[in-house]
């Protein structure tokens, strides 16, 4: 029954042209995101121009590029500004690890269970739509002014959207596969794990890709609040001596590393659910 | 005739420390000026810049230190009127710690509240004044006046530079603070500007301004329930509680009132000399600006007591 | 015409036993009587095929023989218990294959195993598991992914899930109605001898009279909604069964019976 | 072929009788969330109290009541606490429907086009990770110091979800019903709006309800930076007088409306998945 | 053997099709050769059946037809003009009814005029839908959501939902496998006579080999994988057909022919 024949070339050559792609898609996505950025550059620089809105206020591009040359010279030179990335680079990881965990027990917990769902819920959700800015004095009396209360700032806010989506997804469950599953008498634990969580995935990589964005706001929001090394820090110090150029140039810094971390999470993405075609 | 329609904007929302502006609006100050203002809030004075800068207000309360960081990035404003005159920030301490005075500040860490940048302009220039330098302490940002109740608990801080008002919402919620901050500081707090187009294009409108604000502040120091009453229509909240409310009426009043022989709203160029040297030496300014007079004006002032 | 039970040592007994749905969607609350005082016996060692019309109803039995839909009226009783929910002795297979997607081959039909006993056990089970397949001729795609398999090797694929764990009962959902005639004639052979071998009872729902009979000891007619069980026929064949017998007489005479039980003696041509 | 035969009322309750619920699917959601708040309130009670945390940090649980009280009392009686609750109300409402409709769109052009993904996608994410705040006062600049800039806020901070989620949604779409529209030879446009978007509602949803949650931060957010007359502007007001009962007063009335949207949205999703079971 | 192509006008023409597949999870890379040089020719108003074992690459033959899927070789013409991809003057079933589960039946039927023609369209056909339905003996299920509909019914509505549009061509993989001897001989019935009535070319994927011979012109039988069809029969009965034939001995003969075809004539027992 085997196919032991051996495999003519062209076969190959009309395999791959099969799975040819657009030219969009063959496209490298840097070039393509270079592409987008330069139209984005020049909308923002023709604003700046022609709106003649004032520079303390929306600063072109050609003097954030000044300050981006600055911030990064300063950041590959070991300067504050590597110091700042660096410690803000281990709170955003810390937090985000931190909100995985937690958001996804909370989402099995609140996905699985009645109880959960109808109990806890509530209040997951009550606690979300609070201000974090007014938890900020709490997170520094029991965390310090360390980087743990900057790591559970970054946790607190970004486990919300990996909990509810887990939720969603482990609801989602295609009903002839738990049917498969009750039928085997498989215990709730083990539908968790072997059916609902698998089926799940897609749904907690949307949650996970957030948290990643999140966690980089949550950590800049402790700072902000409750003080700190990092960049957070940076930019509101530029921010109140109003070197706004400098503000949108750390930005860009902050910016790169969540987009490192939600490119992390999409690579794993790749990797766990390479099932679906 | 037809009114002006203004918009001032305030770097707090604190009806007590900006008293003149709801004065001003309330009993009627700014109509008889043919001024019909309208009194926004922000966070910050780097925010009320920005707003005046934007074209969305005409006037603005910042601090004179960001005012000078803003004209050295190319703003384009002109500070008219001092309100606090006798400084906008104290340094506190926790009378539980023993330190007494500015000088025994020296080896510890001291906390900065988030509103602004100008405290640690304040701070420095305040330990510079009775000899500390800069390397023998050390800034920790803390946030908000809240966060200071427990840096205090865990040591982390020995004082305490924000404004009058934080330190005062300190002491009222029972934290036992004391008041280091030395004598003699030039460091004068926030007044008023005006968008530069507007002062150059209308300077009667900015005389009208200033002669309303004046008349609300010798109104204000001289009718505290007024003030209070007045305030209740701005921040109803604040002033829920009377006896706080006015407790905070005292102490902005004091701030108020003018250094020396200079007339109320009187900006002294020994001041701003302190806050250009300070910047500078901060390198918040990255150069020099060659004349202070292009940022502040005294004219309407004067014209003020001449009447 | 109702009392079709036969007395003796029963492993399976249906008393009346009744199925409503409520349909959703319909407006007025609309309720559907799939299956009406279905009542028989099975003793250990029988097989039985259950053969009526489309939406008559019998994937409804079997879900509630194996405790996954409750009924609405009636009893099921295993070895003289009251039936309450899945249990060990009864393995199900679908109508739908159900393969998940993120498992190849080789771990869905294990899946029962890891699930009952563990990974280890399912491991240790991994030979019972290559023979199946290989019975089954999937013993190549065993590392492929569902995705990747026909539509009659995905079913084939389930049948082999549900034979690892050699459960007593076996209740089977149109198992080989994607299969060509031929690998759905050595799947036959196949699973008798497998029920024979270890005494396994089992119920197959089919659409084909030839297969009911040829596989079963009893075949229970269904009629169309709501689906009542017409007449229990006892296949009174030799065991084990051989392909030759499907052209004999005897054979012949129970296609026809079912076929009148089904479709009625007087109208429609009969073609056999 | 129809039933038409009588129903027998012993049918409708064996019918009920299986569709019967567990204690806790049957007890009601009040009772079930309020014997979880009386066990968090007991918790929160006791911190205060043997912790010896200062009640400038965390109040207790009587305080925050007392000021609950006032704060309600003040609502009901068309205080300014009304006023300040009826212009948070309408700006979390107006957010929340822009960031569904932003968030929907982009997430559209990013699940559906590969442009989209390769190109924006990027730009969408590291927008995200700059810290709104820093925005404030280019919202203020924009569009004023009334409402608007804070419903923009608001929909800034939460059309990211929907964005993700639609995205992720479109994706999960299954295989062989894609093959049946490509079949259909149905265009882009009709696949996505009769096959991945319904597909993809149970994803939508869950960002929805994250936009929900969300939509109330970002006025809190603007309101904080931007000066407003909201709930945020009284918790602001209230934080910088160290009134923390009165701080934690007002922000559960706040969770209360995140609480109102959240819920509202759930009841749309049960409407428009009530296809599954 | 290869050479199974008859003259003629061709609506639409196989030319040495092949198709491998790349398999995914099987660490090497490892390539599938599921159709081999497939070629034959159909006229107008041809109907042709495709059988084969499990697994051969009917439902794969299909899907490149379709133009669902590309070829690896080889090259399939329509109306004497290159496939590039699906067509509207073609319609597809396929193995799995894939309905819609947020529609309803009626909704799911209507589907194609939906899209082809946009929503007035469809709602215009409403009464086509209906009575399509109603030869599927769905009529009563037209609101019904697919979640409760029976296995059998999902698959007729499948087919209501391909007849809807009526396409030149119709592509069916195992369209009445899921369906009772009756039902299916009523739809076989049926289906036979839509076709004839408007001319339609239809090629449909059976495993029961009296099905492909009663619905067939000619019958194309495939090999094992690597899919190659061995031989065209063209069945040379009277149109229309009746269930009477089954039993004639010509019909008996193609039987036996595929069946030998297919299994092999000198092993196994011949059991027809
Ligand atoms: N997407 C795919 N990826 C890899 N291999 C595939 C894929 N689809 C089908 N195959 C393989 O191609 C071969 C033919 O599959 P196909 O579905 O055409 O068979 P079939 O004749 O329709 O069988 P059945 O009667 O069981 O439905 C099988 O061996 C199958 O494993
Ligand atoms: N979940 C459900 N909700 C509502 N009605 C249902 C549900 N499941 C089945 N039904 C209805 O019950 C009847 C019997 O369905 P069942 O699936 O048992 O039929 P079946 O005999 O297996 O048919 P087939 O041979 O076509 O698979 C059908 O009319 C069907 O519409
Ligand atoms: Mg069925
Ligand atoms: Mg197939």
């Amino acid at each position: 029954m085997t196919d032991k024949e051996t495999v003519d070339p062209e076969v190959l050559i009309a395999l791959a042209e099969n799975e040819r792609k657009t030219l969009i898609e063959r496209t490298p996505q840097w070039l393509l995101v270079l592409l987008f950025g330069a139209a984005v550059v020049t909308v923002w620089h023709m604003a700046v121009t022609y709106s003649g809105i004032s520079q303390l206020v929306l600063p072109g591009p050609y003097q954030v590029l000044q300050d981006l040359i600055f911030t990064l010279n300063n950041l590959f030179t070991g300067g504050y500004v590597a110091h700042a990335t660096w410690i803000t680079l281990v709170e955003v990881v810390f937090g985000f690890l931190l909100a995985s965990a937690i958001g996804l027990t909370l989402g099995m917990i609140i996905g699985a269970t009645t109880l959960g769902r109808k109990a806890i819920m509530p209040y997951v959700v009550a606690i979300n739509t609070m201000p974090k800015v007014a938890f900020a004095p709490l997170f520094v009396a029991w965390f310090g002014f360390g980087i743990e209360s900057k790591i559970m700032m970054a946790a607190f806010i970004s486990f919300f959207p990996v909990t509810i989506n887990t939720a969603a997804g482990l609801a989602a469950t295609d009903s002839n596969m738990s049917m498969l599953f009750k039928s085997l008498e498989a215990n709730r634990w083990q539908t968790l794990i072997k059916l609902q969580m698998p089926y799940a995935t897609p749904y907690i990589f949307a949650g996970l890709k957030l948290a990643a964005v999140w966690s980089v706001i949550g950590v800049v929001v402790g700072e902000y609040m409750g003080g700190g090394e990092g960049l957070g820090e940076l930019v509101r110090v530029a921010a109140s001596q109003l070197r706004v150029g400098r503000v949108f140039a750390q930005i860009l810094l902050l910016s790169l590393m969540g987009l490192s971390v939600f490119g992390f999470v999409t690579l794993l993405e790749r990797y766990f659910v390479r099932w679906r075609r | 005739q037809e009114l002006k329609q203004v918009t001032v904007v305030l770097p707090g929302s604190s009806a007590m420390a900006w008293y003149p502006m709801i004065v001003a609006q309330q009993r009627g100050f700014f109509e008889e000026e043919g001024l019909e203002v309208t009194i926004k809030s922000l966070d910050g004075s780097g925010a009320v810049l920005q707003a005046m800068e934007a074209g969305r207000a005409e006037f603005g309360a910042p601090g004179p230190g960001p005012v000078l960081n803003a004209v050295a990035r190319g703003a384009d404003v002109k500070f008219f009127y001092n309100l606090f005159s006798r400084g906008l920030f104290v340094l506190a301490g926790d009378r539980n710690d023993g330190i007494e005075s500015a000088e025994g500040l020296r080896g510890t860490q001291i906390g900065v509240s988030t509103a602004d940048g100008a405290e640690v302009s304040f701070a420095r220039s305040a330990l510079a004044s009775v000899g500390v330098e800069p390397d023998e302490y050390k800034f920790v940002t803390i946030g908000q006046e809240g966060m200071a109740v427990t840096a205090f608990d865990r040591d982390t801080i020995h004082a305490f530079a924000a404004s009058f008002t934080g330190i005062a919402v300190l002491k009222d919620r029972g934290v036992d603070v004391i008041d280091l901050t030395p004598e003699g500081l030039d460091l004068f707090g926030n007044g008023l500007a005006v968008r530069g187009e507007i002062y150059r294009d209308n300077p009667e409108m900015v005389a009208g301004f200033a002669k309303a604000i004046h008349k609300a502040t010798k109104w204000g120091m001289e009718n505290p329930e007024g003030v209070l009453e007045d305030g209740e229509t701005y921040n109803p909240q604040e002033v829920e509680r009377r006896e706080y409310a006015r407790a905070l009426l005292d102490t902005v009043n004091q701030q108020y009132a003018p250094i020396g022989d200079n007339a109320l709203g009187y900006l002294p160029e020994s001041g701003w000399n302190a806050w250009h040297k300070s910047l500078l030496e901060t390198g918040e300014l990255d150069a020099a600006i060659e004349d202070l007079s292009v940022v502040y004006t005294n004219e309407f002032v004067e014209n003020l007591e001449a009447k | 015409m109702h009392d079709v039970r036969s007395d003796g040592d029963a492993i399976l007994r249906l008393d009346n036993v009744n199925k409503h749905y409520r349909r959703a969607r319909s407006g007025q609350a609309d309720i559907i009587h799939a299956a009406k005082d279905v009542s028989f016996e099975l003793e250990r060692g029988q097989m039985a095929s259950l053969v009526g019309a489309s939406g008559c109803g019998k994937s409804t039995v079997l879900k509630m023989i194996a405790g996954l839909i409750p009924p609405t009226g009636g009893e099921i009783t295993l070895r003289g218990e009251a039936l309450t929910g899945p249990n060990e002795h009864i393995g199900i297979m679908f109508q739908q294959p159900t393969l998940l997607p993120w498992r190849s081959v080789m771990e869905n039909v294990l899946l029962p195993i890891e699930i009952r006993e563990g990974r280890n056990a399912a491991n240790a089970a991994r030979e019972r598991a290559t023979q199946l397949l290989e019975m089954a001729g999937l013993a190549e795609f065993a590392n492929a992914v569902p995705a990747e398999l026909s539509g009659g090797m995905a079913q084939r694929a389930a049948i082999c899930r549900m034979l690892v764990t050699q459960p007593e009962i076996l209740l089977l959902d149109e198992p080989f109605g994607a299969l060509d005639e031929f690998t759905r004639e050595q799947m036959n052979v196949e699973f008798e001898r497998i029920c024979r071998s270890r005494e396994a009872t089992a119920i197959i729902v089919t659409h084909s009279i030839q297969e009911a009979i040829f596989l079963a000891d009893s075949v229970f007619v269904m009629s169309p909604r709501p689906g009542r069980i017409v007449k229990r026929i006892d296949i009174d064949l030799p065991r084990p069964r051989t392909p030759d017998m499907i052209t004999g007489n005897r054979f012949n005479e129970y296609v026809r019976e079912i076929h009148d039980l089904l479709f009625g003696s007087g109208e429609g041509a009969s073609h056999d």
